[in-house]
This record gives C-alpha cells, structure tokens and sequence, in this order.
C-alpha cells in the first residue's frame, strides 16, 4: 500500500494542530485516505509541545504508521522528541530561523533548513508559520495535486475571520509551496512518488461519527454536561440536532444530564447522553434505574487517562470494568468498543438498535485518541442501514390488559410510550411485578432477574461476530478491543512479514461477548495474547475463564501499555515477539535469532 | 367523552399511612385533572423516591417513579422530548431540596412547562423519621438527636431567588385552596412550583394538622403576583406561612426556546433538514 | 449444641419485631448465646407480615437454625406461611381469638391454642399482645430463668412512655407467663431441655457492631445520608459519635457524605461514610478520587436487593462487583465483607486499619440480614486491638524536601496532615508527580499507576488469611463470602453427618483475594462450589482464572440464591448435594440414592 | 518570625493565561494571608476542578484540588474535622453553581467557617468555553450556537435566600477593594461567600475588565449590611453589579454548634467519655 506519513510539531501556540487539521481535510476531499493523530498538553492553554501526525494512503490505513516520511518542526525540542521517529530515508524540514542545531548525530535522513518564520514574517505573519509549513508540505508531492483543495480549506476554515487575515494566511501558504517546489534540491523519495485516488470519501472526528451515527439512528434528544474529551459529541449535536428537529440540552451536571435521556426515552425519542471517566461514574446509579426500569438508552464515555480527573487529554482503556460493572446490584447492559473513527460510526447505530431492542442501556466506549482524530470514513449509504425500534406496545388477548413487563420466552416485555391510548404504566426503579407493582417477594425478585438477563442472552444473537485478521491455522491469536484494534492488525501484518503467523480477534461488542466467537478462535491455538491499553488487563480477566474452559492448556498472556499513549503497531509488535521469543525458550537451547523455528 | 375522577385513580390503594397528609394533595390533583380534563394516557407523573414519591402508582395516568433526588431531570427530559404529554413532577422535601436541591435551580432557570408539587412534612419519612432541609429546630430525630445543627431552608425564598415563574404554596388541611392552587400552577405557562405543607402523622409530631394551622395566613387578595419583591417580603414576614398564589411570571418557556432553536436551525426548511444533509459537511 | 429456635409472626402493627427484639436481648443479658433474624415488609408502614426468628444456644451457632422448635402465630395468614419451618416435635402457639384453623393437616407437631387477644384486653390493652407472646414463650422454658430480665428489658423498651404504658406491658408479660406455666398441659420436649450459661457477653446488630468499630478504630468523623438498611449505622453514631468528641454530620446527599469523609480524613482524621447500593453509585467518582489522591477512608455499604432502588428491605450480595470495579480508571481499593455480626465488628478494625496503612478507600460490604439482625458477640478485650496509623510525613534526608508521593518500595508514602509543620501539599485527583504538581507525562503515568497498585500487592501480606472449615482431605471444597457464610459453615456440618466430606474456604478481605490462600485450598480438591446470594456469580467470576490456574482439571460450580432472602444451611446443602449428585451420575450407572459412593 | 508574600506563593508559577482575571483573586487573598499572618502550615484551600481551581497549586499552603463541584463537602469536611485549620475554598462558577449548586445552598444552612471565593467568568474555561449557568444571553458558545435557552442565576440573590451568612462581591479590576473584600470574609465568624467577577480573556470576550467596570457600583456606605432585605432590594436593582459587602449576619457557626452538641453528649465528662464506657450499652 503507498502511503506518506507527515508529522508536525511545534508548541501549542504555533498552530500545529490546525495546520495539521486542515491538512487532513485536504487530503481527503483530494479523495486519498487519510487518518490522524494529535498529541497536546492537557495545560489550560499550551506552553508545552504538540505534534500532529497524518498518513495518507491509497488504501485505508489503520493507524497513523509507524514510522514519519516527513518532520516538519517549528523548534529544536519539539524536533528532539520526534526525530527518532523518522525513518531511514526520512525527511526532516525545520525552520532555520528558529533551530541552529544541526542533528549531526542523525544520519540517513534528509534535512531540508528553511527559513519558516523569515518567509511567514515578510511575506504575511508571525502568525502564519503554521501555513508555510503547509505549503511545504503540499510543494513536497506537487504531483499529488493538493494545492487548490488546501487553498479553499485554508479560506473555509478562517472564514469568519477578517479577509485580510484569510488573505494573510493563503499567501503564506502559497509561500511556502513556492519555496519548495523552486528552492529545495530534491533528492528524496517524495519527489517521483505517486498515489492513485480512491474517490470521494468523508473525513471526520470519532466524536462527530458517533454524533452523526446518533442521528442516522433516529436519536432526536440529547443531553450533557460538557467534559473533555467528549465535549464535541455535544458540540456538534447543539448545532446539528435542531436541524432535524432534535433537542440538544445543556444540563447542570452528568445525573441531570442521563436522568434527563431517561426521561425523554421513557417519552419514546431515542436518547442518548455522552461523557468521559469523572461523569460516567457520576452516571452510575442511572444506569441502573435504565436497566432496572427497562429504558432504552445510549451512554458514550470517551475514555481518557484515570482513575479520578486523571489525564483529560490522554488516551485509555480503562472503563471498561466501569461500564460492565459500574453499578450497585445486577443490571445487565451492553457494552460496545469501537475500533476507529469510522466505526465509530457503525457502533453507534448498533448502540441503538441494542438499545432499543432490548430496552437497556447500551454503553458506547470509545476513547480520547478516537474521539479527536480525523479520519475517512466511506461515504455512507443510509438505505442500507438498518434501524431498530422497540417493540410496541399490545394488550393480552385474553385478559385485554397491557402487561408492561411481561416475562416473555425472550425476555422483551412490549413497551408503550406515553401518549400511546391504553398503554398507560408506572415506570419504577423498584424490583415490581409484570403490570408495575412495588414487590419484593422472593418469587417475584428471582424472576424479574432472570427475565432482564434473559434480554442480554437474546441479544448476544444479534451481535456482529467478532472478526478475525491473519491465518486461520495460527498457532499464536491476539485478541484486543477499541482503540488498540489497528494497531494490533497491523502488527500482524508486521508478523507475517517477519515470519510469524498470528491471527487477531477483534469483538467490537465487548459485554457480554457470546461463547461462540470464543470457541472458533481458540481452537487450534497455543497461546493469546490480549491486547489493551491498561493496567489491569480489563478484556482478558473478562474473558480468561472462559478463554481457560474453551482449552485449558492455552497459554495467556497480556499485552498492556498504560500510559496514556495508544499503542503504536510496532509496539504491539515487539511485545508479542517478545513473549513469544520468551515462551519458545523454554523449548529451545540453541540462540533464538538464529533459529527460524519458532516461527510458525 | 368525559372523563370522571374514577379514570385518574389507579386499582392500586394508596399505601399511605391513614391520616398522611399525602392523600389531601392526590385527592386535589386528581379533581383538577378531572376538572381540566385531560387524558390520562398523555399525561405522565414524575417523582422520585419517598412516601410522597409513591404518588404515580395511585395514579392511572404514565408515571415514573424514579431515583431519589431526580424526578426534576427525568421529567424535563421527558417534556423537552414529548411536549405533547401533561408532565407533573412531585415528591418529598428530602427529594426536592436536600438531594435534588441543585435541579430545582436549573428547572427554574429552563422553565419547563412542567408542575412541580413538593409535598413537604419536614421529614424523611420513607426511611423512619430523620430530619430534612425543612425540619424546624424542634425536631429531635435519631440522626440529630442532641440539637438541630443547620438552619432550615425556605423553599419559597428559593424559588423566588431562582427566578422560578409561578410560585405557591398549599396546606393538605384546606383541599379547597388545595386545588385551586393547583390548577393555577397547570393552567400556567411555564415551571410552576407549589409547596405544599403536608404532615406526616407518624414520624414528626412536630409538624401537624393542627399545630399548621395556627401559622398559616391566606395571601391577600390585593397582593400583585407579578411583583417578585412583593412575594420575597411575603417570606420575609416571620412566624407566618403564606398560602396561596405568591408569584407568576410569564416568560418563554423551555419548549418555546427550543422550538425557537429548531427554527433558527434550519430557516429555510420549515420541516427540518433531511439527515443526508447534515452529512455533507464532511465531504 | 444445645440450642432452641422460636419464630414469633404477626402482622407489622403488632409488635412482632420489638417483641422479639426484647426477646433477644434477655437471653443474651441471660447468658446464652442468641442470634436472630427478622423479616418485614417494604411497605411505608407495614400492612405485611413480619416475622422473627431467634436461636439461642449454649455455643456462638452461625444461623437462627434449620427449623424452628417453637412458631407463635398471631393470625392464620402468619401462621400458613411459617408453619413449614417447625420440626417434628415442634411447637405452635396460637392465638385461638384470632386464629379457628386447627392446622389438622399438619400432623407430628404440638398446638397449643391460647387466647392472647383476650389476655392482652383482658389484663392489660389489646396493643400488648405482642407482650403476652413473649411472656408465653418464657413460660415455656422457666428453667431457663428469663423471666426476669425481660421484666427488666421490657421497663427499659418502654422507658421513655408513660408508667401506665410499662404497667401495662408487663402486666401483659407476667400474664402470658402465668398462663403458660400453669394452664400448659406439658408434653413437648422443651419441658425438660436445659441449657448451660456461657458467661456474659454483649449482643448487637451488624450495623452497631461496625460503628462501635469505628470509633474503636479510632474513627472521629462520620458523614451520611439516610438509606435503608444502613441508617442504623448513622443513627449509633449520631448519639455516640459526640461523646469521644467526634463528629457525626448529615449531608444533603451522599456525594456530600463521602467528599466530607474524604476532606476530614485529609485533614488527619479518621474517616467514614456507610450507605446502601444507591447510595454507593453515587459515591463512585468520590472513591477514584480517594484513590487516586492516596486518601484513607472506609466506605460501608449495607448491600440490600438491586438494582437501581431494588429491595430496600431484602438482602442481597450483590454489590461486590461494584465494590472492586465501581469507578471508572483504575482505582485500587480493598474489599473487605464480614460473615456475621462479630465479624462486623472485628472487619471494621480491619478496614480503618488497612485503610490507613495503605492510604486508600476500604470498602465494607455488609448486607441488609447482617446489618439488621441482633447477635451475641464474645466480650471486647479493648487492649488486644491492634490500631494502625498512618505514616507520618518525614522529609528527604539529603533535600530537606518532603516528596508526598514518593514511590517507595512498597508504594506506601508518607503522608502529612494539615497543621504538620513543613508538610503542607496539594493532594489532586489529577495524574501527578511524586511532588503533587499536575503532570500528563506518559512516564510519570505509568510509574504512577504501578505506584497505587504496589500498595495492593504490599497490603495482601498484611491480610488476616482465609479461613477453612471442615477436613483438611475433603475433595470438595467450597468458598464463600460475607453474609451467606454461616450457612456454609452449617451446610459442612449437615454434609458431615450425611457422610460427605466437605471443606469450605471463606476469605474476609474479598478483593483483592491473594493466590496462596487459593492455592492451599483448591490442592487435592476435586470439585468446587462458590456459594453467594447473587444472579452472576460475583466472587466466582473473580476467582475462576486463578481456581483454573491452579488446578486445571477442577470441576467449579456456581451455588446462587438471588431472590432477596439469605440462605439457609438446609438451601445451601440442597444445593452442594445436587450438584454433588449430578456429578457422580457422570460416573456411575447405578441408582446413587442406594450407594454410598459418592460420599468422599 | 514574620511571614511575607512569598512565604505564600509556591514555587509553580500559575498555568493561568496572561490577562487571566484569577490573577488578581490569587494577588488579593496571598496578600490577605500575609496581612492576618496566617501560618500557612494551618492553612488549606480547597477547590473543585477549573481553570479557576488550579489555584492551589499556586500557593505554598495545604491544598486540595478535588473533583468537579464537591470543593464545599470536601472543605467542610476538613474544616468540621479540624476547626483548627484556616480552610479557605474557591473555584469558578460553573464548579460552584453548575454542578456544585446543591452545596452551596447546604453549606449556607450549616454556616462552617470558611471562606467561599467563586471567580466568576461566566463560562467554563477549562473546557474551552461552554455557556455556563452565569452566562448573559449574549455569550453564544459551541453548545449554545443558536441562542441561550436558559435564564443566568443570580448568585447572590440565591446565596440571599440561602441566608448565607457573609455575602460580598468584588472585581478583579480592583485588587483593593478585592483584598478589603477577602479580608473581610475571612474575619467573619461563619460560612461567607465572595462572589467575584473574573474575566477570561480566552473564551468570553462578553465579559471584560472593561465591559464590567461599566455595570459596577460600590455599595453605598449607609448600606444596612445585616439588613436581608436591603441586600436584596440591591440585587434587584436592574443594570448593576453592586460591589462590596452585601449582607452580614452573626450566627452561631458549624464548627460551634458541633461543639455544643459535643458538651451535650457528655454533660459529666469535660474531656468526653471512653470507648469503654460506649460498650457497656450492649450488655
Ligand atoms: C441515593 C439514595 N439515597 C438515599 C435513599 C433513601 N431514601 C429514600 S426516601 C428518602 C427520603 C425521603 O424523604 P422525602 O423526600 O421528604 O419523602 P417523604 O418520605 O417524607 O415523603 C431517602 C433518604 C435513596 N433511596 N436513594
Ligand atoms: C464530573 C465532571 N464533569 C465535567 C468535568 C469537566 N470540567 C472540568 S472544569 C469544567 C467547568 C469549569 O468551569 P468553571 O468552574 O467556571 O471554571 P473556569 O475554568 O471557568 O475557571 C468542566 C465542565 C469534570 N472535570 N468532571
Ligand atoms: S410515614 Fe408519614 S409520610 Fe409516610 S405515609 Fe405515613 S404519614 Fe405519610
Ligand atoms: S482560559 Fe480563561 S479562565 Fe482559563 S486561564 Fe485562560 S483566561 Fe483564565
Ligand atoms: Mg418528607
Ligand atoms: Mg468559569
């Protein structure tokens, strides 16, 4: 697959982030593939270092790449803690204005030393860096057209600024693609290189695809509070929901905020209400009365680094004990994890349709690093999704009566909505009978409980199975979940490239998960490794019961990272080389790397 | 067809207490219902946790007996999604003010069209007698049992404070008055509270029938309801419960805003934007 | 042992449980052992039946018994529901004005038909039936010598009342007492039964014994909210709390109690905060922040039937998974539940201790039946408990520096209180360096994290160990926790004299659970049972990996009740034959209620 | 030994935004607690989660930087506990009436003796500008593009009705009458509350230093400070931000009624009793 990754750093107040955002835009409406990584300080307003990473592809990529093609750095230490990241062959721009080192002690690749802020400061601003580091990115692959996109990107994106400060900033851009194109002698890999277009595509945010999925699915109320990093679920609702004739309301704190989605799909409207770690436990005891009452619901936590205010700005899977556990008593939810931006998308409708089925709430898990990258996203074709609705109310043909929580063979009771003639119930967070009485009897409690857990048995039917990457007959399967996804499936490909052969599993419902995707995978195995981007190695201890009952003598292992960086595929894959390198040992005497035996 | 009081009742026999000041108010807002005529199966009664929360089960109408503490938030959601159904909001002084305390400020600040009813016993009464926001010095309970250490809240001055646009206040010993104070809080256009003294007759003997009467003084018929400072000396008078009509405000309400919202969102398409549309903002 | 059970019932307004209640506290100030159980209705003001059962014994016994010896019945509907409880050779009294049902169907049982209603109108007033039910029961048994402390017990009850009221009451005792020594035509086993006294000792509920501990523990500050089943705990120490100079403060919810608990023990005093599960979600954000910020605190939780508000009255274990994995990010905490009233108070040391030590939240999982019921306890030597502190804050020899958040060897750092002179720091909930300052950095997160959950892995050597009962070489073992544990215990015993081996385990500390108590236990054991009153198998799904790890050939077997009830011995012996049965049809074809095989 | 300035700031230098309003809140109360020498060992600030709540990372006393709204329980708690520790509290408005508001209404009716600065910007910052419950109408935000839906809160007419026993409020473009302010309330015997009006030079250009000196006005001198009324009558007042202290009242404070309840539980034992004698009860 051809592609180029790009990456900027700078300090915060430079632009780096909106330079590289506008550059992702471009690329993708140029009809390449393009997917994103931002990393900022979670300081009130930067002083501290950020860099934005983009690769752009022929064919959709799963990460942002291992290594950078290009670095373009705006200061020296910005420029030192990227610079490792560039591969042999890789081109290192800097602004010459502000870096005199040299980077002697970094050999193999190419340094290009333009003057940034001279250009930025004569030809338009000090504020236009960011642009002229653009426009040389874009002069570096002229023959991959994307000067005339990035012009009506740039002019979009400050159009409700001044025109001279548009004007300021187009031509800095149109600068710093002068001066690459006429000025730099190009001996790179860059100058001949080409890439086909894949056709029009949309570029998005995992937070706007899970927005925008919302509304796909029907969802017409919203609630929330905001909290980084989920405040553009709420965002972009505020602007787009009344659009549709939605409602979009801002709450006093994260309880009124799911106290009030509750209470708008006890009205019968789709619902749904998103937040990070500090407002997701605040939501807790809601959760409950949603399952316990039967309400459909979406809940959203984009995760971020814990426990308490933790990292806002970082990335974790950490919530997921939260979410499956996180309320007192036993109320069955549904958990999903989507993968990346485009998922995010797919796995909200699904979060809907769970809900909604099966009158419970759903929890969507996403996580900082999703929630605020850009990334394609097929267009969509709306025929072909399918939306679910709850099951409408009927009364009893004998007796005429409506029998709100009837204990059904599949344990979905018919459900009215206010409004609804005949339908009329008393919705209760008290254990209660089929037609809504207050009861603790011991009969009536043991039957309410399996009945709800009946739901979540019927469910699992439903769910997509969990997909597989990488040959069938491995020996070695990695099983992971959410963000870390991508970088696992390109780690397998790094593995079959070194010889190994692993297969992954990646459920994207992750609560509960059925036996069957289980069973398939496990056969044949030797050993897994579970993969997520935690301490306490969440997924497996979840699963590793039924991984050990499945084949006792499977070999488990974690693959964990926590601390708040996503997972990189090389990273995924040094982990699994070592723990295989460390389990073959046991079963060889001679010196590994010259053995090619344990390599499946 | 005409509804009578027997389609708002539930089979289910209120499990009050004999003499529990609650069955003054469920009488009161039954008749109004009655009187106003609405369907039961569009209306829906929001509570939250409490003897008084227990209401909607004896009602016919929808109801959602919620958590403790949030039937405000369930019941705004409720009618911002559904500004179609009849949403009545009640319960507890320990659920409206001790842990719900903060949505009463934000219900007044959004002004739902929504009633709000606080039956309030200055007691928690579900949980066997522990004093509340409300509870009088005098109330010795097993969680204070030396003293009182806090000062009560004034419900009244509260609302006036947070703005709330209709704001009354009720006795379950005068069912009369009763009713016609709630009827005024639905027939207003907006977040309409109504405080209702209503005794407990089995953990506080401090708050009675009796003993409410003595302190209660009707509002006099030239008080201007419009006037929001007029009302806050109505609280200020000491030793005297006013009952009656104390403020009322006419301002948009929440469905009114949000309407206005849906409007400026999409000016040029009176029935809303088709979901495709939105889409295109990311090509 | 010798032991007597007696069941009293009735509807809730006639005094069913005070007159049980004073029962108790007689034979316990009698000197036998007691313990009780009480069950009612949900209802505001009960319209339900109560009953209360009490067992007292020369020996501390584990359960109120298997069956009761004596039912005393104050209306058929009572009686109907209770009358399977007696034993062969059993005793029913009834109250023959209210009750024409002869029973005729229930054979092998004795009947005594007394006219309560008409002695309690008669001699004193129809509200003091209850008394003269206590009053017969004591005439059953004079050798026992209880007639005097329940004259003394009840003058105490009705202290605050007026005199007539006392009169009247015990004229009402005496009365039922005449009655049952002189018109009795004795021929039940009672009439002779004796029973040694076992000295003096103290009798109280779960929810006292754990705020006696507190402030034995040396805790001086309690927030709370009232809920249902733990506001006894609130109540105790309202009235106790300001008589050692602490403070008790009610809070306007729960996430006032626990943020208040949290302040003070900041501030250097011990800290704690009880509810029940509705209470606990909404304490969840609260205890990441403990966690997080290395904060002492215990936090109880009286569980009771959930979800959502569930079954304020019943009892359940259900909130374990809650406990562990309650709050989103990863946020050690130390679950600890005791298995009966005795246990409360001892595992309340526990918690504050640990708490302190480990500068972490200790979560106190009690339930709704130990909270609620009376128990004796063995006398409290005061100068055989052990109190821990917390490490006091020292500064740096070679800085002169006081690091807070020093990441010791075994994660434990010292710590300063508000008022300690050089030590003033600035706790957060935000990821931090070992000085306090807010920092993102993916370094520091990490060794943060490994920091916090050193102290979990410190503090396992610390835990009082598991516990077994029943023979070292049995082959199957079961586990079991909290509040179902003495039925275990008493289910060991019946499968004794059933000729099976058994051996149960049952840890106090449930979280974390360390592997050598598991490792000894599951050696040489075939199959195991997990016994808890939950749906989803809680401590079971926590333990499974590491049973199978051990010993990847043992058989594990769920034993569950989820219906708002504690077991009994008898249930959970039911069940362990059951599943003891199932198993060996596995291996034999012959008819197993004719062979002995099965029985290890 | 006498402590200066510096022996109160900490050696972080703030992360706030140059031009940030909390500059002059944090100049006005380091000053303050080097003018009551305050040892800044028996000193701690307590705030909840903002940009506003970075403060106690600026100074050099105990501090605790909590979660989001739960500055007031958390400092309570410390302050019940330890009455001997100076506890000063803080944060921003969306802490202190967003989510936090249930708690300033119960810490008003418990009357702790702390201090309560709320640095007020009309929005919430740290998340890079949401409208928050003080927002004019005019303050048009991501979550809010079309209009506002929601009436502002009157801090002070609700910390009125709470009868919270100190009620003043500043401008961080006047650090004197800031420090005069803080000062103050740090004298006064029981719960007080500062309300001060703290630009964001980042996410509200509605509300500057210039836009608010505009709608300020100091109380007049002959203002009743322990009349409840005439502060209200000043919050009614349309137009204008009165500045200064607005009410006063003496009562007695959390920390004293504690201690009542203290010398009412052991009436024969001036030290209090033993554990021991706590145990005799359950023989
Ligand atoms: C989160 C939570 N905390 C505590 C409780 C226990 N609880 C139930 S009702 C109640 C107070 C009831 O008082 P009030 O609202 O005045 O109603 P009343 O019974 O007096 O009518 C409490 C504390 C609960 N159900 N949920
Ligand atoms: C439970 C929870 N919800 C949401 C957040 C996100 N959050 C952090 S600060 C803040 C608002 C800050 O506004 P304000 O208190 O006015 O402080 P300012 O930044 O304006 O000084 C929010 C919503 C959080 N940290 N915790
Ligand atoms: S306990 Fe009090 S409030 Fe509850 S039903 Fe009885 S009288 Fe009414
Ligand atoms: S964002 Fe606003 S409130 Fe925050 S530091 Fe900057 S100016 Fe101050
Ligand atoms: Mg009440
Ligand atoms: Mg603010």
């Amino acid at each position: 697959m051809k592609n180029l990754v790009i990456r900027i750093c700078g300090t915060a107040g430079e632009g780096v982030i909106s330079s590289g955002d506008i550059f992702a835009l471009a690329v993708a409406r140029s009809e390449y593939y393009v997917t994103t990584f931002r990393s900022f300080p979670s300081e009130i307003r930067g002083h501290g270092q950020c860099s934005f990473q983009l690769r752009m592809s022929e064919e959709k990529a799963y990460t942002t790449g291992l290594m950078t093609d290009v670095l373009i750095g705006l200061n020296e230490e910005a420029i030192l803690s990227n610079i490792k990241l560039l591969g042999s062959g890789g081109i290192l721009i800097l602004d010459s204005d502000e870096v005199k080192n040299k980077f002697e002690e970094f050999s193999g690749i190419i340094k290009y030393r333009i003057p940034i802020t001279t250009i930025a400061t004569e030809k338009a601003s000090i504020r236009a860096k960011n642009m002229v580091a653009i426009g040389i990115m874009a002069g570096l692959v002229p023959q991959l057209e994307l000067k005339e996109q990035l012009k009506k990107d740039i002019k979009k994106r400050y159009a409700k600024k001044s025109q001279e400060i548009i004007d300021s900033n187009i031509k800095a851009f149109e600068e710093g693609y002068k001066y690459a194109t006429e000025n730099l002698k190009r001996e790179d890999n860059l100058a001949s290189m080409t890439m086909e277009k894949s056709g029009p595509k949309l570029i998005m945010s995992g937070n706007e695809a899970i927005a925008l999925a919302a509304i796909v699915a029907g969802c017409r109320f919203y609630a929330g509070y905001p909290i980084t990093p989920a405040t553009e679920i709420m965002e972009w609702l505020a602007l787009e929901m009344p659009k549709v004739n939605g409602t979009m309301l801002q709450c006093e704190d994260e309880i009124a905020a799911v106290t009030a989605a509750i209470g708008a799909s006890y009205g019968g409207v789709k619902s749904m209400t998103a937040t990070s770690g500090p407002g997701f436990s605040l939501m807790s005891e809601a959760l409950g009365l949603a399952s316990m009452a039967e309400i459909p619901l979406v809940v959203v936590d984009v995760q971020r680094g814990g426990p308490s205010t933790g990292l806002p700005t970082k990335t974790e899977q950490s919530d997921l004990n939260m979410a499956v556990y996180g309320t007192h008593g036993e109320a069955p939810k549904i958990v999903i994890a989507p993968m990346n931006v485009e998922d995010c998308f797919y796995q909200t409708i699904n979060a809907f349709n769970f809900a909604e089925k099966y009158q419970l709430p759903v929890i969507l898990l996403s996580d900082a690093a999703i929630g605020q990258r850009k990334e394609c996203v097929d267009k969509i074709d709306l025929s072909k999704i399918k939306i679910e609705n709850r099951l409408k109310h009927t009364r009893e043909t004998d007796t005429g009566l409506y029998v709100r929580y009837k204990n059904t063979l599949n344990g979905i009771s018919p459900i009215s909505n206010p409004g609804d003639k005949g339908g009329a119930y008393t919705a209760t967070g008290l254990e209660h009978t089929e037609i809504c009485q207050p009861c603790s009897t011991p009969e009536v409690h043991k039957m309410m409980t399996e009945k709800r857990f009946k739901k979540l048995e019927t469910a699992t039917q439903d769910f997509i199975p969990a997909k597989t990457y990488g040959p069938d007959d491995a020996k070695i399967g990695i099983i992971t979940w959410g963000g870390t996804t991508g970088a696992v499936l390109e780690a397998v490909d790094m593995a079959r490239e070194q010889g190994y052969k692993i297969q992954a599993l990646y459920p994207r419902t992750i609560y509960p998960v059925p036996n069957q995707w289980l069973n398939s995978f496990v056969e044949g195995k030797e050993m897994i490794l579970v993969a997520e981007a935690n301490y306490t190695a969440q997924l497996l201890h979840n699963l590793v019961y039924r991984l050990n009952k499945i084949n006792k003598d499977i070999k488990l292992f974690e693959v964990l990272k926590y601390n708040g960086e996503p997972f990189s595929a090389r990273e995924v894959f040094d982990k699994v080389d070592k723990v295989i390198r460390q389990q073959m040992l046991k079963y060889t005497t001679f010196e590994l790397e010259k053995d090619e035996s344990y390599k499946f | 067809m005409e509804y009578t009081l027997k389609d708002y009742k539930s089979s289910t026999k209120p499990s009050w207490c004999p003499g529990c000041g609650d069955f003054a108010v469920l009488a009161a807002l039954l008749t109004t219902m009655t009187d106003l005529q609405l369907d039961p199966d569009d209306t829906a009664i929001v509570s939250g946790i409490g003897c008084s929360s227990r209401f909607p089960f004896f009602t016919s109408t929808y109801g959602f007996h919620s958590i403790h503490g949030r039937a405000l938030p369930v019941a705004i959601g409720l009618s911002a999604a559904r500004p179609d159904i009849n949403v009545i909001t009640l319960g507890g002084d320990g659920d409206g003010f001790s842990i719900g305390g903060n949505h009463f400020i934000h219900a007044s600040r959004k002004n739902p069209d929504i009633t709000y009813i606080v039956m309030d016993n200055e007691i928690y009464a579900l949980t066997k007698g522990q004093n509340s926001p409300t509870s009088h010095d005098n109330v010795i309970t097993k969680v204070n049992p030396y003293q009182a250490v806090e000062e009560r809240v004034n419900p009244i001055m509260m609302a006036l404070s947070f703005e709330t646009s209709f704001v009354a206040r009720g006795f379950s010993g005068d069912i009369a008055q009763l009713k016609s104070i709630i009827r005024q809080a639905m027939d207003h256009k907006g977040f309409s509270f109504v405080h209702v003294l209503s005794p407990c007759v089995q953990y506080n003997d401090k708050i009675t029938f009796d003993s409410i009467k003595e302190h209660i003084k009707p509002i006099a018929d030239d008080h201007d309801v419009t006037d929001r400072m007029a009302g806050m000396k109505l609280v200020f008078e000491p030793g005297y419960y006013y009952t009656g009509v104390i403020y009322k405000q006419e301002r948009p309400t929440l469905q009114e805003k949000l309407d206005e919202v849906q409007s400026k969102a999409h000016p040029g398409h009176p029935e809303g934007q088709q979901v495709e549309e939105l889409i295109q903002q990311f090509m």
